[in-house]
């Protein structure tokens, strides 16, 4: 690697090193859609997408949100990626309120978060080689030259396990698996402090789902990145991260450490979503099956936004909406009966 | 690996294997005819610029409608003008069409399409309205409205056809780039701090330029069409520069006397139209990305 | 036990740019009324092929070999007027993506009501009632309302016991559910999984379950099919599968599964290399250049099914070499 | 009222406004004092500068503007310049033979286009679809005017069936005058037909890969019964907006045509008033089949609402 790149380096360590923060911290965010007027004579609807959610995540550390569609994790994502504005609330990164930010400044501090998305086929883009799709970032950094960051490319394709030689190929003609690693590479050139991935595995095969989590456990343990890894695949966070949230309409119901979580699960809706997935394991099993289906966000009722289909729902449930209060080693929980879950 | 093995093969049959544009272009069978054709017509043009059988202005009273023969090989009109150099040379007039009012088009269409895409709103919602509006006023319309007011003429006719090649354009564009702003690898680009504009350029534009060559090319055959009709009216080209449609009107008063007057210039329209579209529909079926990828 | 589904040495050839693919190779397995019958593999082993198949609707340009025997009848021998009487009647079909499964112009009740007009021969109001019986027995929430209502009116998992319902309309023999859940959350799909299981249950019809999703399949099916490259690589009751895999794909897409619970402890292990393309499949083993055991032979030889365990058979050259693996 | 028809009717108005300004300021540049035009070119500048005041070219145009539309508003319009009768008039004898000309025309098209491409998607990729789509690629190439052309050769010179041009009224009898109209009909209805033929096959095509077909297909259904039950309606809605803009060229075909049959219609005297500079005919000639053409399309939108039942709760 080029002088200049260790130099970039060095002033990235030290950035983080002078905020001693957290990488990430969300304060209290919120967000609200409005939807297409239907009515000249009826007001606008709302999409209530994050309803006050606080989240902090260490140096290093790996985070992982799951839930089902339409819990808002993938609004989360971009607003932690400063792609949209919250509506209330704040997220820093590295210490620095992010929608305070404009134009080079963000610019400039974007190369401390980076971001993985889903789709394998979408995320890149067609009608450029690979090598200017992974120097992307650079490019917008400014400050390195051609040669700089050719090698710089070089460098991160073969942390991924590509070779330097891809650059010269289009995204087409990498196999789905391969495709993201690419992306994997881009989001790993500014080597930033902070991941965001989006659902990163889900649309691989399993065999090849593997390799690449394999890659981000080993990158994380390189490069002392953090994670904030979005999922619905349970299994996934649990081989990835330390800590998990579980969300539901907009708000954080569960939040421990990966292990606490999936042994002993406080909440009701984190037991259903844990049970509910299936298990190569001969023979069924017994378990909590809930009923109907998550409701729209277009409405914010009065209460737990689980009541509606939670077995243990009481009176309380309905009427009074329940903190995320602490339950020691870290485990958080917003229930008023936690760990109860007869009914 | 099976390329490799491959027996030893005519250059035709290795150039068409393999899943390349041009290995795809040369397996399509329209699109090699739409070429062949599109081609024929500059050819034409470019053919007739230095060199003509005959003067297609030079009139000969005592060969007024003589027919086809060797020495005319399409006959000669009712002034006795040679027929095959004056179509060879009207070829010009219609390459000048489809290339100015295209060209008309595409700068502000597709400006105003990736504008509205980018900016969303406000601004795709003036600019829809704008396209909405300028359908109101079908291409001919449209000319004969321009006409009528800076008066016939062929830049009128060209002007006119170019301006109402801006909302077609424009439309078009603005849905492809819509669909391409939806596309996880913009996400990406904002991610790493592009901004609108630079998205729009290194991004939108190369992605949704296919589409666009391909009704470039469509956008050039309708162009021919309506110059052609305009010129039949009167509105167009005027006399004595050679043109398919002018020849046609006059061709109209004569049908009694010489009807095959109207058969040539009408067909070599239809030719230069049946090729552009050919072409563009073969290039739609080449560029498809659906084919393009594979999975 | 009643065989009412049987494949023998089913073969489909598709037509693709690329030239010809053997999307699914020398198939062969028998369903029994009552039992679930499920299929498990990645993206591009002809497990969709297959179902499409016996339902006689491959694209178009595709070829089949094999025979495809309900109640002994060949389906693959069938004109499309005789296969017409026998889908939507005989054998039904669930597919994969409830949003896009279902015609957006028309409503709930005549498109659950179509089958049984068609094969039934009911009125259009005796087809509704039915339909409406249907509905309520998928357990559709407020099936008046719901019955009158256009698909982009409910949810996915709604969307999707309406398609059960349709299925379900004529009493099947065959009910072939596609990856019935890969589009639902994960609460969704334990619904729906079960009321498929509880409908089959109820009537014996014989269920074919495709899913990429082992866990799925270990849950819901009887017997399995592994496919790999268009062929089975491994065959038999779940139960003997999943205590033992024997094929070095099974085994390797086994550990390649992030177990809940596991943790960050524990490191997975991967298969090398990525899917085939069926387009570009090597002669011999189809997963020889991704396997840990593969030797020369495997790249000439076509490994045949061989014996693991009762009811439980393999295709691999090398399974004494498997205990080592596993 | 919902804000999808409310967006559309206001998009109609501010439509029909715009193109009535566009069409004044158009006329505007015309170059030419049109009392002289009208004076003839021997008039004497007095007599020029009354006929002026008198007709108001004197005034600031956003005045003259104003008045224009009032008085098309309360239903007045000028009188020609050339034919000396409310422009009116002149529009109203010719209305009744364009718009039926277009109606025919289309009514052609649709019949074509709809047997055609529904005959072509049914046997996709078979040679009977090529053979079909070869034709409607030479169909759209045909310029109309050289169509009419020829027609007029073939039937009115060589076979003698048809007149080769003019319109005896509708007095002359339903047949008879529709005869006069067949030949000019053919020639518009032959391009749009190719056009929207292709456009139908491929919609059907598109329609027919959605998933719902291969359900319906599970279901039972024959290929044509799904093509028919399930297949046709989905497709109809790209196909309806073609229809609506392809009514519009049409009209605006007829300008063309007309002349090629010397037919009296709108398309003929637009032409003939241009020729005569007869400024007060062409604008209103003009904002009248804009208008036309604008309420086509605000119809088609509103058709929408009828054919697909996802745009009655919402839309953009």
């Amino acid at each position: 690697m080029s002088g200049q790149g260790y130099a970039r380096e060095n002033v990235a360590m030290s950035d983080r090193a002078m905020t001693d923060k957290d990488v990430l911290a969300v304060y209290d965010l919120h967000k609200h859609y409005p939807l297409p007027r239907e009515s000249l004579f009826r007001e606008a609807g709302r999409v209530y997408a994050l309803n006050g959610v606080d989240l902090r995540l260490g140096a290093a550390g790996s985070l992982g949100i799951v839930g089902e569609s339409g819990c808002g994790k993938s609004t989360l994502a971009r607003l932690v990626m400063g792609l949209e504005v919250p509506t209330a609330g704040r997220v820093e990164i590295l210490g620095r309120d992010i929608a305070a930010m404009q134009g080079a400044e963000l610019r400039h501090h974007r190369r401390h978060f980076q971001m993985v998305f889903q789709d394998p086929f979408g995320s890149l883009d067609p009608r450029q080689k690979v090598g200017r799709i992974v120097a992307e970032p650079l490019h917008v950094l400014g400050g390195s030259d051609a040669a700089q960051r050719a090698e710089m490319v070089a460098a991160v394709l073969e942390q991924v396990g590509l070779r330097a030689s891809d650059r010269d190929r289009y995204p087409h003609e990498f196999s789905g698996g391969q495709r993201q690693r690419i992306a994997v590479a881009r989001a790993l050139i500014t080597r930033p402090a902070l991941i965001v991935a989006d659902e990163a595995v889900s649309a691989l095969d399993v065999s090849v789902q593997a390799q690449v989590l394999n890659l981000l456990r080993d990158l994380q343990e390189e490069h002392g990145i953090a994670y904030l890894f979005i999922s619905h695949d349970l299994g996934v966070v649990d081989y990835l991260c330390e800590e998990v949230a579980v969300m539901y309409l907009g708000r954080i119901v569960e939040r421990a450490p990966a292990k606490a979580l999936f042994a002993a699960p406080l909440h009701p809706y984190t037991r259903a979503l844990l049970e509910a997935v299936p298990r190569p394991e001969p023979g069924r099993r017994a378990r909590m099956v809930l009923g109907g289906s998550v409701p729209a966000q277009t409405g914010r009722g009065r209460g737990c936004v689980f009541a509606g289909r939670c077995p243990r729902a009481a009176a309380r449930c309905r009427g009074e909406e329940p903190p995320l209060i602490g339950h020691g080693d870290g485990h958080f929980a917003a229930c008023h009966f936690p760990g109860d879950f007869s009914g | 690996m099976s390329m490799q093995q491959a027996q030893p093969a005519s250059l035709l049959s290795r150039l068409t294997r393999g899943n390349g544009f041009w290995a795809r272009a040369l397996r399509h069978r329209s699109f090699l005819a739409g070429g062949f054709l599109s081609l024929l017509l500059v050819l034409m043009a470019v053919v007739s610029a230095f060199w003509t059988p005959y003067d297609p202005t030079k009139m000969n009273f005592r060969l007024r409608f003589a027919p086809p023969s060797a020495e005319h090989w399409l006959g000669t009109d009712h002034f006795g003008r040679d027929l095959f150099s004056i179509i060879l040379t009207g070829a010009q007039n219609s390459i000048l069409v489809g290339v100015v009012s295209v060209a008309i088009g595409l700068s502000f269409g597709v400006a105003l399409g990736l504008l509205a895409s980018a900016r969303r709103g406000m601004t795709e919602e003036l600019v829809m309205r704008f396209s909405d509006f300028a359908f109101a006023f079908p291409a001919i319309l449209l000319a004969v409205m321009f006409v009528a007011a800076l008066g016939p003429g062929s830049a009128n006719a060209i002007l006119a056809i170019g301006v109402y090649n801006i909302p077609v354009f424009a439309r078009l564009s603005r849905g492809a780039a819509n669909a391409v702003w939806t596309r996880e690898y913009i996400l990406a680009a904002r991610t790493a701090g592009k901004g609108r504009l630079r998205i729009t350029i290194e991004h939108v534009l190369p992605n949704i330029l296919p589409v666009i060559i391909v009704q470039a090319t469509i956008q050039f055959a309708l162009a021919i069409l309506a110059e052609a009709a305009l010129s039949y009216l009167g509105l167009g080209a005027q006399p004595p520069a050679p043109s398919w449609g002018r020849m046609l009107s006059e061709a109209q008063t004569l049908i009694y006397k010489d009807p095959m007057l109207a058969v040539y210039p009408g067909l070599a329209i239809a030719l230069s139209v049946l090729g552009l579209n050919l072409l563009g529909d073969g290039l739609r079926d080449i560029i498809d990305p659906r084919l393009s990828r594979r999975r | 036990m009643e065989t009412v589904l049987e494949a023998d040495r089913l073969t489909v050839t598709l037509q693709t740019a690329a030239g010809p693919a053997r999307a699914v190779r020398d198939l062969s397995f028998s369903l029994q009324r009552g039992r679930c019958l499920g299929i498990v593999g990645e993206s591009g082993c002809g497990k969709s092929m297959t179902a499409l198949a016996i339902m006689g609707l491959l694209p178009e340009g595709a070829h089949t070999a094999g025979r495809v025997l309900l109640h002994g009848e060949d389906l693959l021998a069938l004109d499309d007027a005789r296969m017409c009487a026998i889908r939507g009647d005989r054998i039904a079909m669930i597919f994969q993506e409830p949003m896009t499964s279902l015609n957006p112009l028309h409503r709930i009740g005549d498109q659950v009501g179509e089958a049984l007009r068609l094969h039934k021969r009911m009125g259009r109001r005796e087809a509704w009632e039915k339909a409406l019986f249907l509905l309520e027995r998928v357990g559709i929430p407020d099936p008046h309302r719901r019955i009158g209502q256009y698909p982009h009116q409910l949810s996915g998992g709604q969307r999707q016991r309406v398609m059960i319902a349709m299925a379900l309309a004529n009493e099947p023999d065959v009910l072939i559910a596609d990856e019935p859940t890969t589009a639902l959350d994960v609460t969704i799909q334990r619904q729906i999984l079960d009321l498929i299981q509880d409908l089959a249950a109820e009537t014996g019809m014989g269920l074919i379950l495709i899913s990429h999703d082992l866990g799925v399949i270990a849950e819901n099916a009887d017997d399995v099919l592994v496919m790999y490259g268009g062929m089975v690589v491994e065959q038999g009751s779940s139960e003997a599968i999943f205590r033992r895999f024997a094929h070095p794909y099974a085994q390797g897409l086994f550990a390649a599964i992030p177990k809940l619970g596991a943790g960050r402890d524990t490191r997975l292990r991967t298969i090398p290399g990525t899917v085939p393309d069926i387009a570009d499949l090597p002669p011999g083993c189809p997963f020889q250049n991704r396997c840990p055991r593969a030797e020369a032979v495997c790249a000439v030889t076509v490994p045949p099914m061989e014996r693991v365990g009762e009811g439980h058979r393999a295709a691999c050259l090398f399974l004494d070499k498997a205990e080592a693996g596993a | 009222m919902s804000v999808f028809l409310f967006k559309r009717l206001l998009t109609f108005l501010v439509t029909l406004l715009a193109a009535s300004m566009l069409t004044f300021a158009a006329l505007e540049l015309l170059p030419g004092d049109p009392a002289l035009v009208i004076l003839g070119i021997d008039a004497s500048p007095d007599a020029v500068a009354a006929l002026s005041r008198e007709m108001g070219f004197d005034q600031p145009a956003w005045l003259r503007y104003a008045r224009w539309i009032g008085g098309l508003l309360q239903g007045e319009f000028a009188d020609s310049y050339t034919y000396k009768v409310p422009v009116w008039e002149l529009i109203r004898d010719r209305l009744i033979i364009t718009v039926p000309l277009a109606v025919f025309a289309m009514v052609l098209t649709t019949i074509f286009a709809f047997l055609l491409g529904i005959y072509a998607a049914s046997r996709h990729n078979r040679p009977g679809d090529v053979l079909v789509m070869g034709f409607s690629q030479l169909g759209i190439a045909v310029p109309n005017f050289w169509l009419a052309i020829l027609l007029i050769v073939l039937f009115a010179v060589k076979l003698g069936w048809f007149k080769s041009g003019g319109f005896p009224g509708w007095d002359a009898g339903f047949w008879e005058a529709l005869k006069a109209l067949l030949l000019p009909a053919i020639a518009l209805a032959t391009v749009q037909g190719a056009i929207l033929a292709r456009f139908t096959r491929s919609s059907l095509l598109e329609v027919m890969r959605e998933d719902f077909v291969r359900t319906a297909r599970a279901k039972g259904l024959s290929r044509r019964a799904v093509l028919w039950r399930h297949v046709l309606r989905n497709a109809l809605i790209p196909v309806v907006t073609i229809m609506g803009l392809q009514f519009a060229s049409l009209l605006a075909g007829t300008i063309v045509v007309e002349n090629v049959f010397a037919i009296p219609g709108l398309g003929r005297l637009i032409f003939q008033s241009i020729g005569n500079r007869d400024i007060v005919v062409v604008r209103d000639v003009v904002l009248m089949l804009a208008a036309l053409v604008v309420a086509i399309n605000f119809l088609v939108d509103l058709l929408y609402a009828v054919i697909d039942p996802r745009l009655k709760a919402h839309d953009i």
